[in-house]
């Protein structure tokens, strides 16, 4: 049984947007809502590093955790997705989650939240699967055609990377061996650049 | 003229009944269906499998993101609130916060006062006014305060109702109606809850203005302390409201405009107000709010069941001159220049303690 | 099922009752003995109507002190109401789709917000000062009661369904309206129209006198 | 033979016109009214609500004319109207309103509530519930011509005492007259002055002018009691008697109601338009004084003001003649507070004067007129109605307040050039 992750090398990540691009134009997301984003710290500065960001889909997820409707459920593939018809947009999910994933589409000034949406790691929602509703609603379900999220399958330093967990550990593994040195002792591999300075 | 005023408040206890009875219906109806597919399916088939957990790579990154404080904050090409901000650090804190603390202890709160509340009626029963009704009348609120009051009341209520659904719903009606059935609750409660929170910001303003004048802290007030509001026995003074009214008063004042300032921060999202905002915001909304529901009880108690003759004074806006004596008697004096002869033991306790207790039981239990 | 009951007989019955039964009320004034006055007027009582209507709008400096809560509280109700009735952009939508067949430009969402407050505050203050009010409180009638609290529910209901987001929500608020426009023509909501009669009565009568209503 | 319970709820189905239909169906029990009506604010008493007056009339309104109403009534659920409810309501019509329609003027929905009292008044009266001081002044008036019992005779007596006191003519009976003075009762018997005033004025300005002694009385009982036929008998007398005259206007004395009557009600009483002019004698004395043939002379220096009596100046429109009358001879006119249309009334009108039961109440509800005048301080209240006036001196010594109350036309009189 598999387990979808993302992980985005901030090695690797050379802010280009992308990812971005490509999930908005696949899972053709309303304006102001976005299910993925770039951030980069230390912008122009030396020990600059771009992350790639979305859901990270939790295996213990704080927005299902503080849900008050409990609209939340994870996939056998353990991707966490929701239900836009039991949502009420209340946000709490915005307010537990580390990563800024779930994205409200405010509909006026006084927004009253609408239903969340989040990156759903291109699994679709809880409609039948590839029906023109589930589209509209959460967008393409690639999962289930066999394919893996837009935005990974389109990174060209192929920074950002999704799939099951163990693959992704084999992957890094890999680089961290070929780097020479693990992208975690950054003391030891980045003293010179003054990433801690 | 006596019957005249039978059928009139006979009439408007139909209408407030009537009112109530509209209002429950109007939240209960259209749960009905929801109810009982609820009873066929048996809850929701979702959220199920639960996974185990393996390391996942991201995992170190993440946690070395964090440790390396003060870079959190970057900087994005999409704009939007916090997009800058690579990791949430207080999101967890305030989960936390939500789900182990103010669920489980607002409910301790609620019970714990209630049931306090019932013991004491069982206990002393209901205080009545010594030697009965004197058939004299004081005015006691003019028209405007009672408006105002019961505005404020109605308002409250309709607020407290929608709030609680809202934060015990998950626990209490999703096992009842699955999670459809309760999104409709829920989806209802909240644009309520949104359009009236407004209203008692206003309501609670309108009530500082019409009611602060007599609500100033006074040496008396000290002794009623001192008495414990004539808990423990002892004659009690007060003059138009005693150290209990007035302490209620002010913690309607403050709680009431933290609840709605945080609540206008909570509703209206569009001035860019940040999760930390927000999270502190739902932080101080769901304290005050339960603080005030539970000590609204014993508010609630003392002037209907509680103290024979105190719900006239907000229906009809005037009291008998002896429940005046009795539980006021400084105001009494004020009012009919006749002086109070300090009475001893049971009434004057009871009396003292008839308006004392809208805070005692609360603070017996809630401490 | 009960889908098509709410949205499709029930509401056709409403709007029937509706309509045919404000016009048969307006019909019972308009048969009886009007008694037009034979007296030689000062001034045309046509006119007098005419402005009583509008005059009626503003309460007499003289007591306006008096029945500050009723003007202020009434207003609040009252224009609160209609902006909801004709500019909330469901409500515009649904008359496109059901009624007129064109729309008008909707309020955007947060007047929408403003007046829904606005109009229920009025309201509540409304009722609880009749309930209050020794006067109002003498005179009104069950009707009335029922009057305010239905207009309550289906507001409220209407602010349920707020979201748009559940049929069961839409449904139920279209429920109350159709018992609001069924309960209509026979209570104390005709004032909504026979103000206007009432006003130019008594406007033509003091008008003709030669009296500024 | 019917029981006067069925007598009244008859009349009162018969009332039920366009106007009563339209004011009950948008009456919405605000209670706006209650705060218009002196009744109430002096006593606060919301039993004295002027809409709450016209229950008995609405009931049956309810009854007979709404769905619900029939549907009750047709499940014999409707509580039907008892002798009680009339006898509780003969007091607050007859003592409780003085049927100035202050109230019509501020009804949010605009209904003319003192139309309805009327229509109620119809209702008790045919049921009998009618105040003793009303039923015997109708009776006198039936019998005599006069509510007080006045005759011919008295009123020749009256007259020629006049003419030897002040050395002055009063026409009587004198055919082809131009003008008609029609009279009430009180003005013989207490204010006759108000005679040798009008006399003095027409014979400076040249008016050629006569009484009736076949029937002179303007006020009508009928009216004030609220029956209709009789009424229209009064009228009858009264309109007969002026046609005999061959008169081309009828001019209608200090007294309210006989202005509204006359002027307003008669033709539609009656059911056809009369035969002459009917002007109130305000009316008269300003069109004389724009045509210049009433020369005043300067000054009555008093501090003075107008008390509008409410059938003249809001149900009857005379507003503006009175004050220009009093510029001419008072510098020192001043204007209540609260005037014209919007005046408080003295609180004797639509027959509470002649009613004793009521005295208590009527003297408490002058309150109103006492603070007005206060703010005033004033030393003479000018007035054009008999009984406002006798009302005020009652309630001014009541209060001993030191205002003397004068008819306007005399003023004008005293101060002829």
């Amino acid at each position: 049984m598999a387990r979808m992750k993302f992980y985005c090398d901030a090695e690797r990540c050379i802010e280009c947007n992308g990812c971005i691009t490509a999930c908005k134009n696949e899972n053709e997301v309303p304006w102001g809502v976005n299910r993925r984003r770039v951030v980069t710290i230390k912008d122009g500065e030396p020990g600059e590093r771009s992350l790639s960001v979305a859901c990270m889909h939790c295996s213990d997820a704080p927005c299902a955790a503080v849900c008050p409707v409990d609209c939340f459920y994870t996939t056998d593939d353990g991707i966490v997705l929701h239900d836009k018809d039991i949502c009420i947009g209340c946000g709490y999910c915005f307010y537990a989650c580390p990563f800024g994933a779930p994205q409200f589409p405010s509909t006026a000034a006084f927004a009253s939240r609408g239903k969340m949406d989040k990156c759903t790691f291109c699994a679709g929602g809880p409609e039948e699967t590839n029906s023109a509703e589930e589209h509209t609603k959460y967008g393409s379900n690639r999962i289930a055609e066999g394919k893996l999220p837009l935005c990974a399958e389109m990174c060209s330093t192929k920074a950002l990377l999704a799939g099951d967990a163990d693959v992704l550990s084999d992957i890094y593994r890999k680089r961290v061996i070929n780097r020479g040195a693990s992208v975690l002792n950054w003391g030891v591999q980045y003293k010179k650049a003054g990433i801690d300075s | 003229m006596a019957t005249e005023k039978n059928t009139k408040s006979g009439r408007m206890r139909k209408a407030f009944y009537f009112s109530i009875l509209s209002l429950f219906i109007v939240v209960a109806l259209p749960l009905i269906p929801y109810a009982i597919d609820a009873q066929a399916v048996g809850g929701n088939p979702d959220n199920v499998d639960k996974v185990v957990a393996l390391p996942n790579p991201a995992i170190n990154l993440w946690n070395n993101v964090r440790q390396r404080d003060g870079v959190i904050q970057g900087s994005s090409q999409v704009k939007s609130v916090d997009s800058g901000i690579l990791i949430n650090k207080t999101g967890e804190d305030w989960r936390r916060f939500r789900l182990e603390k103010l669920v489980p202890y607002g409910a301790y709160l609620m019970a714990g006062i209630l049931g306090a509340i019932i013991l004491f009626y069982l206990v002393r029963g209901k205080t009545l006014i010594p030697g009965g009704h004197s058939g004299k009348r004081i005015a006691r609120f003019t028209l405007n305060q009672r408006t105002a009051h019961w505005f404020t009341a109605g308002v409250f209520w309709l607020l407290a109702i929608t709030g609680l659904i809202l934060l015990y719903g998950k626990f209490v009606l999703i096992p009842l109606l699955g999670a459809e059935g309760f999104s409709v609750t829920a989806a209802a409660c909240k644009e309520m809850h949104n359009l009236f929170g407004p209203l008692f910001l206003l309501a609670v303003l309108a009530m500082l203005i019409l009611y602060v004048k007599d609500n100033f802290f006074n040496l008396e007030d000290l002794k009623w302390f001192a008495k414990g509001g004539g808990m423990f026995g002892g004659h009690v003074s007060a003059g138009r409201f005693n150290a209990g009214e007035k302490t209620w008063f002010w913690l309607v004042m403050i709680f009431g405009i933290a609840l709605g300032i945080s609540g206008l921060i909570l509703e209206f999202a569009i001035f860019g107000q940040g999760r930390e905002v927000m999270a502190l915001s739902h932080v101080f909304h769901g304290i005050s709010a339960l603080i005030l529901i539970s000590i609204s009880f014993g508010h609630i108690y003392l002037g209907t069941v509680g103290v024979e003759g105190t719900l006239d004074s907000m229906t009809t806006g005037s009291v008998d001159a002896a429940w005046a004596k009795a539980h006021h008697d400084h105001w009494y004096e004020e009012m009919t220049g006749e002086s109070v002869a300090i009475e001893s033991g049971e009434t004057s306790m009871q009396g003292g303690m008839a308006e004392g207790g809208v805070t005692s039981p609360g603070t017996g239990t809630a401490t | 099922m009960l889908e098509q009951l709410v949205d499709g007989i029930l509401w056709d019955i409403a709007l029937v009752v509706f309509f045919v039964g404000i016009a048969w009320r307006i019909v019972d004034v308009i048969r009886r003995p009007g008694r037009n006055d034979l007296a030689e007027p000062r001034s045309s009582g046509i006119s007098a109507a005419i402005m009583a209507n509008i005059h009626g709008f503003f309460p007499r400096r003289e007591i306006s002190p008096q029945i500050r809560i009723h003007v202020i509280a009434g207003y609040m109700f009252h224009l609160g109401l209609l902006m909801l009735l004709f500019f909330a952009a469901p409500h515009v939508k649904f008359i496109e789709e059901h009624i007129t067949g064109f729309g008008w430009t909707v309020m955007p969402y947060w007047v929408f917000v403003l007046s829904a407050i606005i109009s229920f505050a009025g309201l509540i203050l409304l009722w609880i000062h009749r309930l209050l009010n020794p006067v109002s409180q003498l005179i009104s009638k069950r009707g009335d009661h029922v009057a305010s609290i239905l207009v309550f529910v289906v507001m409220l209901t209407g602010c349920m369904a707020l979201a748009e987001s559940s049929t069961g929500l839409r449904l139920f608020h279209r429920f109350t309206v159709e018992l609001l426009m069924i309960y209509f023509p026979f209570s104390a909501l005709m004032h909504a129209i026979m103000f206007v009669p009432s006003r130019a009565y008594t406007g033509a009568l003091f008008g003709r006198r030669g009296v500024k209503l | 033979m019917s029981t006067p319970l069925e007598r009244g709820v008859e009349m009162l189905k018969t009332q039920v016109d366009a106007r009563v239909e339209s004011y009950f169906s948008s009456c919405i029990n605000c209670g706006v009214c209650a705060e218009a009506c002196l009744f109430y604010t002096e006593t606060g008493d919301p039993r004295y609500t002027p809409i709450y007056k016209t229950e008995p009339l609405r009931k049956v309104w309810q009854n007979e004319h709404t769905l619900w109403g029939r549907l009750s009534t047709g499940l014999g659920l409707s509580k039907p109207m008892t002798e009680k409810d009339l006898s509780d309501w003969e007091e607050l019509v007859y003592d409780g309103c003085s049927m100035c329609s202050r109230c019509s003027m501020v009804c949010p929905v605009g209904i003319d509530i003192a139309y309805l009292i009327r229509k109620v008044k119809e209702g008790l009266a045919a049921a009998g519930f009618v105040p003793e001081g009303l039923q015997t002044a109708s009776e006198r008036a039936l019998e005599f011509g006069s509510p007080m019992g006045l005759t011919a005779k008295s009123l020749r007596a009256a007259t020629t005492a006049l003419e030897k006191e002040y050395d002055i003519v009063i026409p009587i009976d004198v055919e082809g007259a131009e003008y008609l003075c029609t009279l009430s009762s009180s003005e013989v018997v207490l204010y006759s002055e108000y005679i040798a005033a009008i006399s003095k004025i027409f014979s400076a300005a040249g008016l050629t002018w006569t009484l009736s002694s076949k029937y002179f009385e303007a006020t009508n009982t009928g009216v004030q009691m609220g029956d209709s036929s009789l009424a229209a008998q009064l009228l009858e007398r009264l309109v007969e008697a002026a046609t005999e005259l061959k008169i081309k206007t009828l001019i209608s004395p200090e007294c309210g109601h006989a202005y509204t009557t006359i002027r307003w009600d008669a033709p539609n009483i009656l059911g056809r338009a009369l035969p002459f002019k009917v002007v109130h004698i305000m009316e008269l004395l300003e069109q004389l004084r724009t045509q210049g043939k009433l020369k005043t002379t300067c000054c009555f220096d008093e501090h003075l003001t107008y008390h509008d009596p409410c059938n003249i100046s809001r149900r009857g429109g005379v507003l503006e003649q009175p004050r220009h009358l009093l510029n001419q001879v008072a510098p020192n006119f001043i204007e209540m507070h609260e005037n014209k249309e919007m005046n408080w009334c003295c609180g004797g009108g639509g027959g509470v004067s002649s009613n004793e039961r009521a005295e208590p109440l009527r003297l408490k509800v002058f309150n109103i007129k006492k603070r007005q005048l206060d703010e005033l301080n004033v030393t003479t209240l000018v007035t054009a109605c008999s009984n406002c006036r006798s009302m005020l001196e009652e309630g001014l010594e009541e209060n001993d307040m030191d205002v003397s109350v004068v008819g306007i036309t005399e003023i004008i009189a005293d101060h002829l050039a």
